[in-house]
């Protein structure tokens, strides 16, 4: 049995048709209308969704491939439109309609109050839209259309708040950042063009790369003269510039911290649980491609590993509740990409599944301590909501524990098998890699704990001011009025978030407990994703892990005796001592570890180092280029030679002296002259 | 030497003499005056070329018309002659530098190209017809056009030179005779009623 | 149908209503309404045009011929491939919008300014049509005047500088291919471009010919480094000049490279296609710098028309090194339908994004960028547009901008690496001026008073934007009619391209 | 016997006094119209005579036409003094540099 077409395309459509009325006809229908007619699309995909991963599963269809429509075709060049859904996309696509499923219905309250409410709608239903193209194309360049659009929407909503200056920033950054990724990635697709079989469709492709009559790993070429490279690794490592771009690794991570600016569902749906995964996604679809070079797959696996730790340390330091959470998605980003690395694929996008789930609940946890704390953000100024926001804190301990990796929640399954992974490796880098994994478990541990510390125990480091006046909810619509508020002033006291943003809350922390045991079997060792993602033998990994995996319950028991446990396990204890019974440590440890704490607040330097290079010294660059080069040498020598004329033509005009006489004086002259000249002229002709 | 040699050599003779009176004598009524006689000279001179029609056509042309407007304008214009005169024999040597190289290289030419030149008896004659029956027919046939166009330069020239001299004096109070004769009579007088006496200024 | 001589019609037809609106127009209204009468009376006429070309076939069709000057072989010889039709197209439909979109800014000598336009459309068509070498060289010279007209009167304050300079450039490079046409034209002894093509030319002749069309060509694409009174010439333009300038005009280039330089001088093409190449990359990257420092509105836009246009002579000489060197049409044809595309493409964005900052002069006077910021607080719908002709810039899958950049940086690839990379950069630096732009016009906070009495579009704006973010969107979405209405008449160029001359 | 070469003789001398008579003269535009009127003469002496002595009667007739533009030309020439003198009140060539460069 095959799936339908139509069915499929009404999952596309349907937030497409959402986000076209309540962009174009917000007014019309109005706030109930905008998030019914989205919510309606996406609830009908999501549905449709699950239904075809069902079907695949379950219900023996096979995988769909098949075109739309033709976009061009020159030549024997054809670009087309079209699905590709196997199980890898199907699951994917559950992943992405369900947390946006459920951003949606946390937007009603969490945007309850903005002006841009119908704008807020429109803008995610385009991203599901958007973000289903990618994940259900069946050719390159379908997946960059459905890339560029993530993108696109991406920096609509970081820049939701247009008043606000960092968002404009953060945005253009977000854009900007992602466009060198998409550098590569571009140059990546012309190289897949040229040298895997003159075609754009996965099929081909992969069917090209995999031909070993062909033998694409031997083929190379000399991009700089005498300097052969495989042909693979230029085109992954291409690719895989995309991926850093899109999934924010080393060095091109700068924009993801501050996509913090927009609002949190979209941090929650777009930069934690879907859009940044895109990357690992994509790396994962192009499996086939990135096992025939060695070298792509340790650049993978470095960049992926430096990314893991490096970024969260950063975290540690962070105060704004939710750079935390941003600074641990670019760490679990590193985890899956270090998966990818090791060529445990399905580890990457198991990862990706049970990442999506709880990050996704812990942002908008963090969103509905925001909406408590009237929009004040910094932890500093939080403490003991605990007893104020039950819900919220419950399912943020679970999110955390599943972000952390305590054995039978979602995350450890995953993140536990990227480890044993890494550490079956055999390939260069992966003892750096390893280092950074298990190190990163600690440092994961001792930022999430300390951000519930922080937030939800201790003191309450906020004052109440029990202001008689009446407050209305008009302070929450102008978000920008809050600036005049002493940070940690609340009007009144905290309280818990209404139902529209709890229940996602619950239903996201559901699947972050038990979807890892459910599905690790399968997904991981089992034959799920089956011809979708492709090993080799040599680098098959989880394929030795699964040796030894004897069910998802024996592996949490076994996880006990594990190292990561016991290094999660410390990093808890440490996070707990510092922030929960002694606060005055972190102080202490502040000034004696300085130098280092000043690194981690600078973010490295990367931003200062960026901004100076690329920001003012490409200005510089276009100013020295404008003034000296267009106008300085190109425009001097136009108006030089002009002006070159003008001086020649003040000497030539002085012959012109306006007396009669000079110019019979010329006349007669050359009546001599003339007469001299045909004299001659006809003596040598008779002579 | 024949005859028409003498008449030739002499007629020449007087040409060249007033020219050279023309273009150096002070007073410009003179110089009109030995332009008149330099033209009658160069007449007789076309003559000896059996070209009749265009020697008395000169003769009426330029003796009768433009001549006598020389002579008119230098007349009319109170022009004072003696600055202009200045540099005359400053000019002088180069004047004649030039003119004797001129003539040296056009007597050259005329040596060199002259010697070409099969003399032939009068066309005119030959064809049994005057000089200005020969003349006649070829400008009424062959040139028709040009000979249209040329009495247009002329009357053209006849109309431009009258608004180019016509001035505009201010100052200068005229009537209108046909404004005044179109005049009506509301133009000229306004009926106004009125009281004989002011009210209020009543006689006592 | 068959018997209508379309071509003349769609190129008489406005500048015989040029004629009529300056004869009926004194009243403003009569003229605005005469022009746009007009105007879609012309866009009426080119849809039989499109729907009668048979693409499959390819080839030049509706060809028309009579002789014009006899001793010359001068002949008034129009005919028109898929090339020449998607242009002829794209003419009218701009055409009608920008003189809509003239109607409210332009309040002084109405009827003089809709006449230039019409009398600018017919001429414009006239060249896209021509086949005959003398033919499109009248073309080509006379759309000058009407420009210079309509900058020189309608202009801004330095608009005399700016015709001047826009003029003499433009002419400087026409009289070089004009002599290359006498030259050709005393080989062949006719002017039919056909004639010219097949003539045979020994190396050193074709390098000669090909610098001077060239040189003709380059500075009207423009080119870097002849680019320079580009930016001059739309900075003073009204709005309504600088997107016929950006739309149509600069296409002219492109087309006659096309036309003239491939199929005439194809080996001394071969032998200096790493000149334009060369010039090509200088352009994407150094405008692209240039274009981020920009204070202007319009200078901005006017420098990525420029980098946006190396992409057009990048595919076309790409192709020749393709089907030349790598034996590999197929890529070459990417190529040049890329190069197509883009011209297509580019009439789009670049018309659309100099209408959208002529909204915003309408309303504040002033083109300086500091001047406006958070516009979109005032303007939304304005701002919706604005952003989404940027992303067009910025060459975002799903509009148009991205169809033919996409194509020519594959087809680079396949010629090399380094160069499809340089082309690519254009992602980067695109981005990062186009957005700056909007970022300090349409988003922020309202900072200037004034721009906080705007009022959003009106019905006549809107008319203009949406037609242009349909047609936008039309080729983003869905290319392929386009391609394959071009498709026959590039596979002939190309495979013209494989014959040697010498 | 009277030759082509009297004829053109005497047209050259007649010519060059006329040049003379420029140059010497140079400041009084009377006089200046009266050498050109000596040079169309010494011309038309010239057509003349290359007329008689080739038989061509085009050669008058091209005598007849420059009369008549030569006699134009002396009216408007002299119409044009008149005003110059009017305005100015000078014929001094000296001061009439209008044209200047």
């Amino acid at each position: 049995m095959t799936l339908d077409k139509n069915l499929l395309l009404v999952i596309v459509l349907a937030p497409l048709v959402g986000a076209v009325i309540a962009g174009l006809f917000g007014k019309r229908v109005g706030r109930v209308g905008a998030h019914g007619v989205t919510i309606v699309g996406v609830a009908l995909s999501c549905a449709l969704s699950m239904h075809v991963l069902y079907q695949l599963v379950w219900g023996g269809a096979e995988t769909f491939n098949e075109n739309l429509y033709t976009w061009f075709q020159v030549g024997s060049t054809s670009a087309n439109i079209g699905f590709l859904i196997d199980r890898l996309t199907a699951m994917m696509m559950v992943v992405v309609t369900f947390v946006s499923l459920m951003v949606h219905v946390y937007t009603i309250g969490y945007m309850a109050d903005d002006d841009g409410y119908q704008r807020f709608f429109s803008y995610i239903a385009l991203f599901t839209f958007s973000m289903l193209m990618l994940v259900m194309s069946n050719n390159f360049l379908q997946l960059f259309f459905g890339w560029e659009a993530v993108g696109l929407v991406s920096y609509l909503l970081i820049g939701f708040w247009f008043k606000r200056p960092t968002a404009i920033f953060a945005n253009m950054k977000a854009f900007i950042v992602n466009r060198v990724g998409d550098f590569g990635f571009l140059l990546g697709i012309a190289g897949v063009l040229m040298w895997f079989g003159g075609s754009l469709d996965y099929g081909t492709v992969f069917a090209h790369a995999q031909d070993p009559a062909i033998d694409m790993g031997a083929r190379s070429v000399e991009l700089i003269a005498g300097h052969p490279w495989q042909v693979a690794t230029v085109v992954c490592i291409c690719l895989f510039i995309g991926a850093m771009g899109k999934s924010a690794q080393v060095p091109l991570h700068v924009w993801l911290p501050d996509s913090m600016e927009g609002p949190t569902p979209i941090s929650a749906l777009i930069h934690a649980a879907t859009m940044v995964t895109a990357g690992i996604f994509m790396v994962a679809r192009m499996s086939p491609l990135f096992e025939l070079s060695e070298t792509a797959l340790t650049f993978v696996l470095v960049i992926g590993a430096t990314t893991a730790l490096f970024t969260g340390l950063i975290g540690v330091v962070q105060n704004d509740i939710k750079r935390v959470v941003a600074y641990s998605t670019l760490s679990q980003l590193g985890y899956m990409t270090v998966a990818l690395g090791v060529s445990a694929y399905s580890a990457g996008v198991f990862h990706l599944m049970t990442h999506a789930f709880f990050k996704a609940l812990l942002f908008l946890g963090a969103g509905s301590v925001i909406i408590a704390m009237h929009h004040e953000q910094d932890m500093r100024h939080m403490g003991g909501l605990r007893k104020y926001m039950p819900v919220t804190w419950i399912t943020m301990w679970i999110g955390s524990l599943a972000l952390a990796g305590a054995p039978g929640f979602a995350g450890f399954y995953s993140k536990d098998a990227i480890i044993e992974a890494v550490g079956e490796s055999h390939r260069v880098g992966a003892g750096y890699a390893y280092f950074c994994v298990l190190a990163g478990v600690f440092i994961t541990a001792l930022y999430s704990f300390r951000l519930l510390y922080m937030t939800f125990h201790g003191k309450e480091r906020f004052v109440v001011e029990h202001a008689g006046h009446a407050h209305g909810h008009e302070h929450h619509a102008d978000h920008d009025e809050h600036g005049h508020h002493a940070p940690g002033h609340l009007e009144h006291a905290p309280k818990e978030s209404p139902w529209v943003v709890t229940l996602p809350l619950v239903l996201l922390a559901i699947p972050s407990v038990v979807i890892g045991f459910l599905t690790i079997g399968s997904m991981l060792f089992g034959d799920y994703f089956g011809q979708a993602i492709f090993v080799r033998e040599a680098n098959n990994v989880l394929g030795e892990l699964g040796h030894e995996f004897h069910g998802a319950l024996a592996m949490a028991l076994h996880g006990f005796s594990q190292p990561p446990f016991w290094i999660a396990l410390a990093g808890f204890a440490t996070a707990t001592w510092i922030w929960l019974f002694q606060p005055s440590v972190a102080d202490k440890a502040e000034n004696a570890l300085r130098p280092l704490h000043t690194l981690l607040a600078n973010k490295y330097w990367f931003d200062s180092l960026y901004q100076a290079v690329f920001a003012r010294g490409g200005v510089a660059l276009g100013r020295g280029l404008w003034r000296g080069g267009d106008a300085g040498l190109i425009d001097r020598a136009i108006d030089g030679s002009a002006s070159f004329i003008d001086q020649l033509s003040a000497i030539v005009r002085r012959v012109q002296s306006g007396y009669l006489y000079h110019y019979a004086f010329a006349m007669i002259l050359g009546l001599i002259l003339l007469l001299g000249g045909s004299w001659w002229l006809f003596t040598r002709i008779a002579a | 030497m024949t005859f028409e040699l003498v008449c030739f050599y002499f007629f020449g003779a007087v040409a060249a003499l007033a020219a050279l009176a023309v273009i150096s004598v002070k007073n410009p009524v003179v110089a009109a005056l030995n332009l008149v006689l330099t033209f009658f000279s160069m007449a007789c001179v076309w003559l000896l070329a059996q070209a009749e029609f265009l020697a008395v056509a000169l003769v009426l042309v330029y003796v009768g018309a433009v001549m006598v407007l020389f002579l008119f304008v230098v007349m009319m214009l109170d022009v004072d002659f003696a600055p202009v005169r200045e540099g005359f024999v400053r000019f002088l040597p180069v004047g004649i530098v030039v003119a004797v190289v001129m003539l040296v290289e056009m007597l050259m030419m005329i040596g060199v190209r002259s010697l070409q030149v099969p003399v032939s008896a009068d066309p005119a004659a030959l064809a049994g017809m005057s000089n200005m029956g020969w003349l006649g027919r070829t400008l009424f046939r062959d040139f028709l056009l040009p000979f249209e166009v040329a009495a247009l330069i002329l009357t053209v020239g006849l109309i431009a030179a009258i608004p180019l001299t016509l001035r505009k004096r201010s100052g200068i109070k005229t009537q209108n005779p046909g404004r005044q004769v179109m005049v009506k009579r509301e133009d000229r007088i306004r009926l106004v009623k009125m009281d004989a006496v002011k009210k209020g200024e009543a006689t006592p | 149908m068959a018997q209508w001589p379309l071509l003349s019609v769609l190129i008489w037809l406005p500048i015989a209503g040029a004629i009529l609106v300056l004869a009926l127009g004194r009243d403003p209204r009569v003229a605005r309404w005469l022009s746009v009468l007009v105007a879609l009376a012309t866009l009426a006429a080119s849809i039989p045009l499109y729907l009668g070309y048979d693409a499959p076939a390819g080839g030049m069709q509706f060809i028309e011929s009579h002789a014009w000057i006899d001793a010359l072989k001068v002949h008034y010889a129009l005919a028109a491939d898929g090339i020449s039709v998607a242009l002829i197209v794209l003419t009218t439909f701009t055409s009608v919008l920008v003189i809509i979109g003239s109607w409210g800014p332009i309040d002084k000598r109405v009827s003089q300014y809709m006449a230039a336009m019409l009398a600018l459309e017919g001429m414009l068509i006239g060249v896209f049509a021509a086949t005959d070498a003398l033919l499109f060289y009248v073309f080509f010279e006379a759309m000058l005047i009407p420009m210079f007209i309509i900058i020189g009167i309608w202009g801004g304050p330095r608009r005399v500088y700016a015709t001047l300079k826009f003029f003499i450039y433009t002419f400087l490079g026409s009289i070089f291919m004009l002599i290359g046409l006498i030259y050709l034209h005393m080989k062949t002894g006719e002017f039919s471009l056909q004639a010219f093509a097949q003539a045979p030319l020994g190396p050193s002749e074709q390098a000669w010919l090909f610098f001077a069309f060239l040189i003709a060509f380059a500075i009207k694409v423009p080119m870097w480094p002849v680019h320079t009174w580009l930016p001059d010439a739309h900075v003073e333009a009204p709005t309504g000049g600088s997107v016929i300038l950006a739309a149509i005009m600069l296409k002219v280039g492109g087309y006659g490279f096309i036309r003239f330089s491939l199929p005439i001088t194809p080996d001394a093409s071969q032998e200096y296609a790493w000149v334009v190449i060369a010039m090509s990359l200088v352009a994407v990257v150094y405008i692209g710098y240039v274009a981020l420092v920009q204070d202007d509105m319009k200078k901005l836009i006017a420098y990525s028309s420029i980098a946006h246009m190396a992409f057009v002579t990048l595919g076309l000489f790409i192709a020749l090194a393709l089907v030349r060197v790598h034996g590999n049409p197929d890529a070459a044809r990417l190529g040049v339908q890329g190069a197509m595309v883009q011209m297509i493409s580019h009439g789009f964005v670049s018309g659309a994004m100099f209408s959208c900052i002529g909204v915003l002069y309408d309303r504040l006077h002033s083109r300086m960028i500091r001047d406006y910021g958070g516009v979109v607080n005032v303007m939304p719908w304005f701002g919706a547009f604005f952003v989404l002709f940027a992303m067009a810039n910025c060459g975002l899958p799903g509009t148009s901008g991205f169809v033919g950049e996409f194509m020519v940086i594959l087809a680079a690839f396949q010629d090399n690496f380094w160069i499809a990379a340089v082309a690519a950069f254009t992602l980067i630096i695109g981005a990062a001026y186009t957005l700056w732009l909007v970022k300090r016009v349409i988003f922020g906070e309202v900072t200037n008073p004034k721009v906080a009495k705007f009022e959003d579009l009106d019905a006549r704006e809107w008319i203009v934007l949406g037609s242009f973010a349909a047609a936008v969107l039309a080729v983003g979405v869905y290319p392929k009619p386009l391609t394959d209405l071009m498709d026959s008449s590039v596979l002939q160029i190309v495979n013209a391209l494989m014959l040697s001359k010498a | 016997m009277i030759t082509l070469a009297h004829f053109l003789t005497l047209g050259a001398v007649l010519f060059c006094i006329a040049v003379a008579g420029i140059f010497i003269n140079r400041k009084n535009v009377i006089v200046l119209l009266m050498c050109i009127e000596l040079m169309l003469l010494a011309v038309n002496t010239n057509f003349v005579a290359f007329s008689r002595f080739l038989g061509d009667p085009s050669g008058q007739v091209f005598v007849f036409f420059i009369l008549t533009v030569a006699a134009a030309e002396a009216a408007i020439g002299l119409a044009i003094l008149v005003v110059l003198f009017r305005n100015r009140a000078t014929i001094d060539v000296t001061d009439i540099d209008t044209l200047k460069g």
